[in-house]
């Protein structure tokens, strides 16, 4: 009997035996700031690209990227981006995805539209708004949870039900709502204050709200649960299927939100409000350093991805090239951001 | 004036399309034909026609400051509104181009380069009920961008004038994703089916260059000849030449993109370098026919006309 | 042996045409161990999965401390302090250690916000308790991380929380070597000490027979025997009965096999 | 001891534990038309929906739907959309997406349009079209496969990229092939027989050659286990990463020949050439009831699937609805026919 | 004992950090059975993969039939005539028996268009043989539809198709009754008559002892014992000796454990 009695390795494979039975625990990055990168890398990698995107256009043009009016004109309308981009980090961490929140944006404007149109107070038309949102949303949740079909399809068919339906009954006319700049609503959701556009500190919050329920709430730890795996999920006692549903209702609440104040920022609704929203949204999403499996995603990165996506367009014209150059450096955003996010992110699934 | 005069101002402009759709394409020419006349750094602006990006759009032009923006006009009064106020505050100079914004204009000064969309759509609608020998109860379809109260209102002008002088209209609404103007073959089975659905139609008008020039394959899928039908419809292009020339297409409102690409720019200039006041041009001055249009032939090829 | 903790009486499963079970009846009394052991295919995971109410049986009635139930969930059947390690083991392998085990009953205080600090502190205090320390891992640390027995650690730390009255092991030493299925087996001791029950289920007759109070063996979703550890001399009679059942003629190849259990 | 010997179930489960190793295999369904039934379930539902369509219709204006000529111009831009909806079957089944065959399609039949308007032989840039989409595909495939990538973004940031480059070398000009017409390309691919546009009988060769390819060919084979079970594909020596590679080299291939039969059609080609098609392609597959899971697909299904999509406009039109209820309908049948393959497809993942 | 199939000199092989192998020396000949143990992420699964090419290890030589190999994967594997049934058996569940059986080496006529009735056909023996047929499931059955055991079959099926010169089992018993089990031992032995060779990865030391011409412990990445049947004389003393090396001092625990162990 020839027994080998080679010295240990020098790894800790013994913890994988559970020898140390009476040893702590402790942390493998025990200092605090390694803990932190560690633990938002996805949202660190995406401000890395943020920042060398907008090193690169400041270089190319240092005059306009130093003016604040730049920056507050983004800042007016990356809230309505804002607002839905969130929402769908909570989607595809839950392994789903929804395409049918611009609809939703259109339908719940239209309602907001309608409400204010007809003389009552803009309070009241937002109420009516994410009222409408809720119910969209549950209603494209419901089909894509209970009716058992891939969220990818059935969000985009009910995209098209839905803006169908908005076009079949408007037959293409807009509405303008030119009383609104009065109203009490809009100051407090869509004026200025020292330059700074007011919408901006609803999203704020907005997404520290959503953050911290992601992180630190409940519903956030079931979604990351459901997302990773739903049979586990199930089997420790977490209704799958309502969570499911919420995370559509979430969205339509979100898209709500987001088509209330594009309306309260262009004082008119049209008929395609919304549609515009899709590619940018969901670019932002998958830029922010969300993946598309499911079970893991960061809300603090959508928001900077999304952030990234708005001044895509904006970076590319003052930096003087034609606008045919765009769609180009959207494309190329997308791809160098998903592959440093593939180089930053370790996958166990 | 030096060639140049005009090379320390900064303009923004507002091609109005998608990149690469053949209205576009012909403004933008004109566009880049004045800056190389008169030396302007012009920034070109794409939207795809989707009206809250050209707002937005709008906004950060006027947070860049530049001496001149010319706008589009297909986000409404309201929505312009306020970006033309601050455009105003700013000192910067506007223009608006194909749909014509009143109220603005009336508050916050600007010129208007353009078809008055409605005007140029009726001015169509009369122009084929003659050309074409229609009577009251004839069947005529229309096709447009009926979902786009701006857009359509060209083409719901036509639709007016033709219902006026007694002919049915059928409307055909193009997808508002646009598709038809990116491949207008896919159009085809739905001319084909609106045409088997009213075979006794005598004329067809079709929302742009890119379908107007798709004709001959039109007619051809539904089995009609040229001269069958009476075609007509907005813009020049080589393909519409070329439907001319085989008898498929009779008559095109012709509203001359390249000025609405050229004039925007100069004025700008003008009012920048010269402080003249805005122009404000109707463009859409005439039409192509059978009998002209050999004219437009060789300046539509080089996407002029 | 005390309280019947839970009763299956005439449980009855299809899937499609596919009679999983065929009138099963099954109790479980406070303190005891009960193996069920059966054949590949016998209905023992969909047996015990209806335990747990992930899946709804066909027929039949469950009685929860003599009391029929009705409308039985994953959720009422926890509530009723049953706990299952289930045989693929579920956990998510993106998250942590913490959301592993509060998975479906996280520690919230005012409107659902996670206690995080306690869940911490908690987990630390199960995953000691079973043994499963670490300098390397935390209970920060990703499931994914973990070998396949540390992973199996997580299961059983998360079944033990909530001082369960039932616990259901499905194959818990199923990929597992000596030195993690001793530990399996010690936890096992350890929990019918505590007065709590166990339903350990497993091929291995030598284990199951070495640790149970009560045999129940499975064969074509029918119940072919219980029988109490007294009744039963060694782990080779209940090898012999089953390979009687399954073969009632005998293979060659089969008796080549099982004398090679005997010798062992 | 008790033991408790109760009758044997009225149930096949002795099969489960190799009792009968003398007996023979026994299909399930011995008469062969239920057998074909089944191992076709999804092309026939997609049929069943088609049919109940086209009824639904044709009471609604039953002159037009028995005129040759709706059909033949249906026929006519059909194939365009068949030779890419069918390879996107494949990419489906391999369980990724491709959402840059527009882009692809605008960039081959860009480079059919350039040989040919350089007065070459109509025939030598279908040839250089395919190469162009051959490498594209590669490409695309290489960055997705080998970069690690999600496919759902990486293309779509893809398709951005090369319609950007297609914009910035163009800057939105068309190129007109007058002259095409009398080529004898044309006469080959493009005309009329007996009033049936001969597009047609290529386009139906390559949905059968491509049934085959899935279905009784090694690559098929490889492409379903692949997209079943990636790592397992893996252990048996399958190269995986290269027959994913290959799907998306197939789909190249097809938006190739796409965009040349486009540019035929018209004589024209766009800068914007092959967009349109995205959205009816994507419904296409789907609707045709390949799932989004990977593994299963049927290409049949998809053909019948882009046949229904085609017709859905063309008949709400010919309907005599106006052309706002052509959305909603869009979505009205993808929901349909999701729901419809959900209830009459057994899934085992 | 014959040719020397194949020889691994010193592999290492490290995820990241972690060493899974520290240097293995490890053979098989012609016509042995290699029992292959070891406590839990031991890198027994490492071990197989990197002799089935599926990971490619951080150093070390392979040599096949005494030759060193350079470029090893798992087709050359293949190649070299080495058929592996992975721990987690690694079929497609959506496809057919058929597919699964010829996954990656499709009987293939002119240009590579399957032969699919040769391939049934080719399936309808090999199923028989092993004795997994029925009168429910036909070769073009979908594995989804199999049970866990059934799917075994199946990949067993794949295994001995291309009459293998080694076949390595990953924990074939694992999930399997006795009747199974015995099934596999049936096989194993088979397989040995017929000249070729098994490395058999186990945790049951009962099982792999009974089967096993030469064992092999591997131990954190080590091998630890290389001994002949014929030096060990009882199942009992190779698990003393696993429990040495695991707990050179004794846990109280295990004690308790190992006890149960011995007994059966
Ligand atoms: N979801 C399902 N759909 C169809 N049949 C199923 C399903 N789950 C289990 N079965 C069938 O039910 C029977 C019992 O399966 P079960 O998993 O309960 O057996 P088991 O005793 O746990 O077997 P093992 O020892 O392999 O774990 C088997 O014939 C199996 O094929
Ligand atoms: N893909 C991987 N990434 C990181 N570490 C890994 C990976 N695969 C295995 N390991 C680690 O390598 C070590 C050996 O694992 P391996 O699966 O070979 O063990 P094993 O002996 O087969 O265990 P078991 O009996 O549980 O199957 C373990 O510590 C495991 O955590
Ligand atoms: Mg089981
Ligand atoms: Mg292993």
């Amino acid at each position: 009997m020839s027994k080998a009695m080679e010295p240990d390795l020098h790894n800790p494979l013994g913890g994988a035996r559970g020898q140390a039975a009476d040893k702590e625990w402790n942390h493998p990055s025990n200092h605090w700031l390694r803990g932190f990168v560690l633990d938002n890398r996805a949202a660190l990698g995406t401000l890395g690209v943020f920042i060398v995107m907008m090193a690169v256009f400041m270089f190319a043009n240092p005059t306009v990227f130093t003016t604040w009016y730049l920056y507050s004109s983004v800042l007016t309308t990356l809230p309505v981006a804002l607002f839905v981009v969130v929402p769908l980090v909570f989607v595809v961490t839950c392994g789903e995805i929804d395409l049918s929140f611009p609809a939703t944006m259109g339908f719940a404007s239209w309602v907001f539209a309608l409400v204010v149109q007809a003389g009552y107070d803009p309070f009241l038309g937002i109420a009516a708004a994410i009222v409408t949102g809720t119910l969209l949303g549950f209603l494209v949740g419901s089909l894509v949870v209970y009716g058992g079909l891939s969220s990818l399809i059935a969000t985009l068919g009910m995209n098209f039900l839905l803006r169908g339906l908005i076009q079949i009954i408007n037959e293409g006319k807009s509405t303008a709502l030119t009383g609104l700049a009065d109203s009490w609503a809009y100051k407090i959701f869509s004026s200025q204050i020292y330059g700074i556009p007011v919408q901006i500190f609803w999203a704020i919050a907005f997404v520290v709200f959503s953050a911290l329920l992601y992180n630190r709430h409940r519903f956030g730890a079931q979604v990351k649960v459901v997302g990773d795996n739903p049979d586990s999920a199930k089997q420790m006692g977490i209704d799958v299927k309502r969570v499911r549903v919420k995370v559509f209702v979430f969205v339509g609440i979100g898209a709500a939100i987001a088509g209330t104040f594009s309306v309260m920022i262009n004082f008119t609704w049209w008929p395609t409000a919304g549609d515009g929203y899709l590619l940018p949204v969901l670019a932002s999403v998958f830029v922010g350093g969300t993946p598309t499996w499911g079970g893991i995603g960061t809300v603090v990165g959508g928001a900077i991805g999304a952030v990234t996506v708005s001044f895509i367009q904006t970076g590319v014209v003052a930096a003087g090239l034609s606008g045919f150059y765009v769609q180009f450096f959207n494309g190329l955003i997308i791809i160098l951001s998903l592959l440093g996010h593939k180089w930053n992110q370790a996958r166990y699934r | 004036l030096d060639a140049q005069w005009c090379k320390d101002v900064h303009i923004r402009f507002f091609v109005g399309g998608a990149e690469g759709d053949a209205f576009g394409t012909i403004v933008y020419n004109g566009a880049k034909q004045a800056a190389a006349d008169l030396g302007p750094k012009v920034d070109y602006i794409f939207s795809g026609w989707d009206v809250e990006k050209m707002v937005q759009q709008l906004r950060e032009a006027v947070a860049v400051k530049p001496q001149g923006i010319a706008m589009m006009g297909h986000p409404g009064d309201a929505a312009i509104m306020a970006l033309a106020e601050q455009a105003h505050k700013d000192g910067i100079k506007m223009m608006y181009q194909n749909v014509p914004v009143p109220k603005v204009v009336a508050a916050f000064g600007g010129g208007y380069v353009g078809a008055q969309q409605e005007q140029q759509g009726r001015a169509l609608g009369a122009e084929a009920f003659k050309l074409a020998g229609l009577k009251a109860g004839d069947k005529a379809i229309m096709i447009g961008p009926f979902e786009n109260e701006n857009r359509g209102a060209r083409e719901r002008g036509t639709v007016a004038a033709l219902k006026e002088a007694g002919v049915e209209v059928i409307q055909l609404s193009s997808p508002p994703s646009g598709e038809w103007a990116s491949d207008p073959n896919l159009a085809i089975p739905v001319i084909t089916a609106a045409l088997l659905n009213h075979p006794d139609v005598k004329a067809v008008g079709y929302p742009g260059g890119q379908m107007l020039g798709n004709v001959p394959t039109y007619m051809q899928a539904a089995g009609r000849k040229p001269g069958d039908i009476f075609n007509f419809g907005f813009d020049t292009s080589p393909q519409i030449v070329e439907g001319f020339k085989g008898g498929w297409v009779q008559l095109t409102a012709d509203q001359q993109p390249f000025l609405q690409g050229y004039l925007p720019i100069l004025s700008l200039c003008q009012q920048a370098v010269l402080g003249l006041a805005p122009m404000n041009v109707d463009t859409g001055a005439g039409f192509v026919t059978p009998q002209n249009y050999e004219i437009v032939a060789e300046l539509a090829k080089q996407a002029l006309r | 042996m005390g309280e019947r903790i839970i009763e299956l009486r005439d449980i009855k499963k299809s899937y499609g045409q596919v009679y999983a079970l065929g009138g099963v009846n099954l109790s479980v009394d406070r303190g005891e161990v009960v193996g069920l052991i059966g054949d590949n295919g016998a209905g023992k995971s969909t047996l015990i999965k209806i335990l747990s109410g992930v899946v709804k049986p066909t027929s039949g009635e469950i009685l929860v401390r003599g009391k029929p139930v009705s409308g039985w969930s994953a959720a009422r059947s926890r509530d009723a302090g049953i706990e299952t390690v289930f045989q693929d083991r579920a956990l998510a392998v993106q998250q942590t250690i913490v959301r592993n085990i509060f998975m479906g009953r996280e520690l919230t205080g005012f409107l659902g916000w996670l206690k995080v600090g306690k869940e911490i502190e908690e987990a630390s205090r199960l995953m000691r308790e079973i043994g499963f320390t670490s300098k390397v891992f935390t209970p920060q640390s990703i499931v994914g991380q973990l070998s396949g027995g540390e992973r199996q650690g997580v299961a059983i730390a998360r079944a033990i929380y909530k001082q369960a009255e039932l616990i259901i092991l499905d194959e818990p030493t199923t990929a597992l070597s000596l030195t993690e299925t001793a530990k399996v087996f010690h936890f096992v001791r350890q929990v019918r000490a505590s007065g709590r029950s166990i339903l350990f289920i497993g091929h291995n007759i030598h284990h199951v027979f070495d640790i149970a109070d009560r045999f129940v063996v499975l064969d074509r979703g029918k119940v072919a025997l219980t029988a109490d550890r007294s009744e039963i001399k060694s782990a080779d009679e209940l090898i012999n009965f089953m390979e009687d059942i399954a073969h009632p003629g005998g293979l060659p190849g089969l008796h080549e096999a099982s004398g090679a259990e005997q010798r062992a």
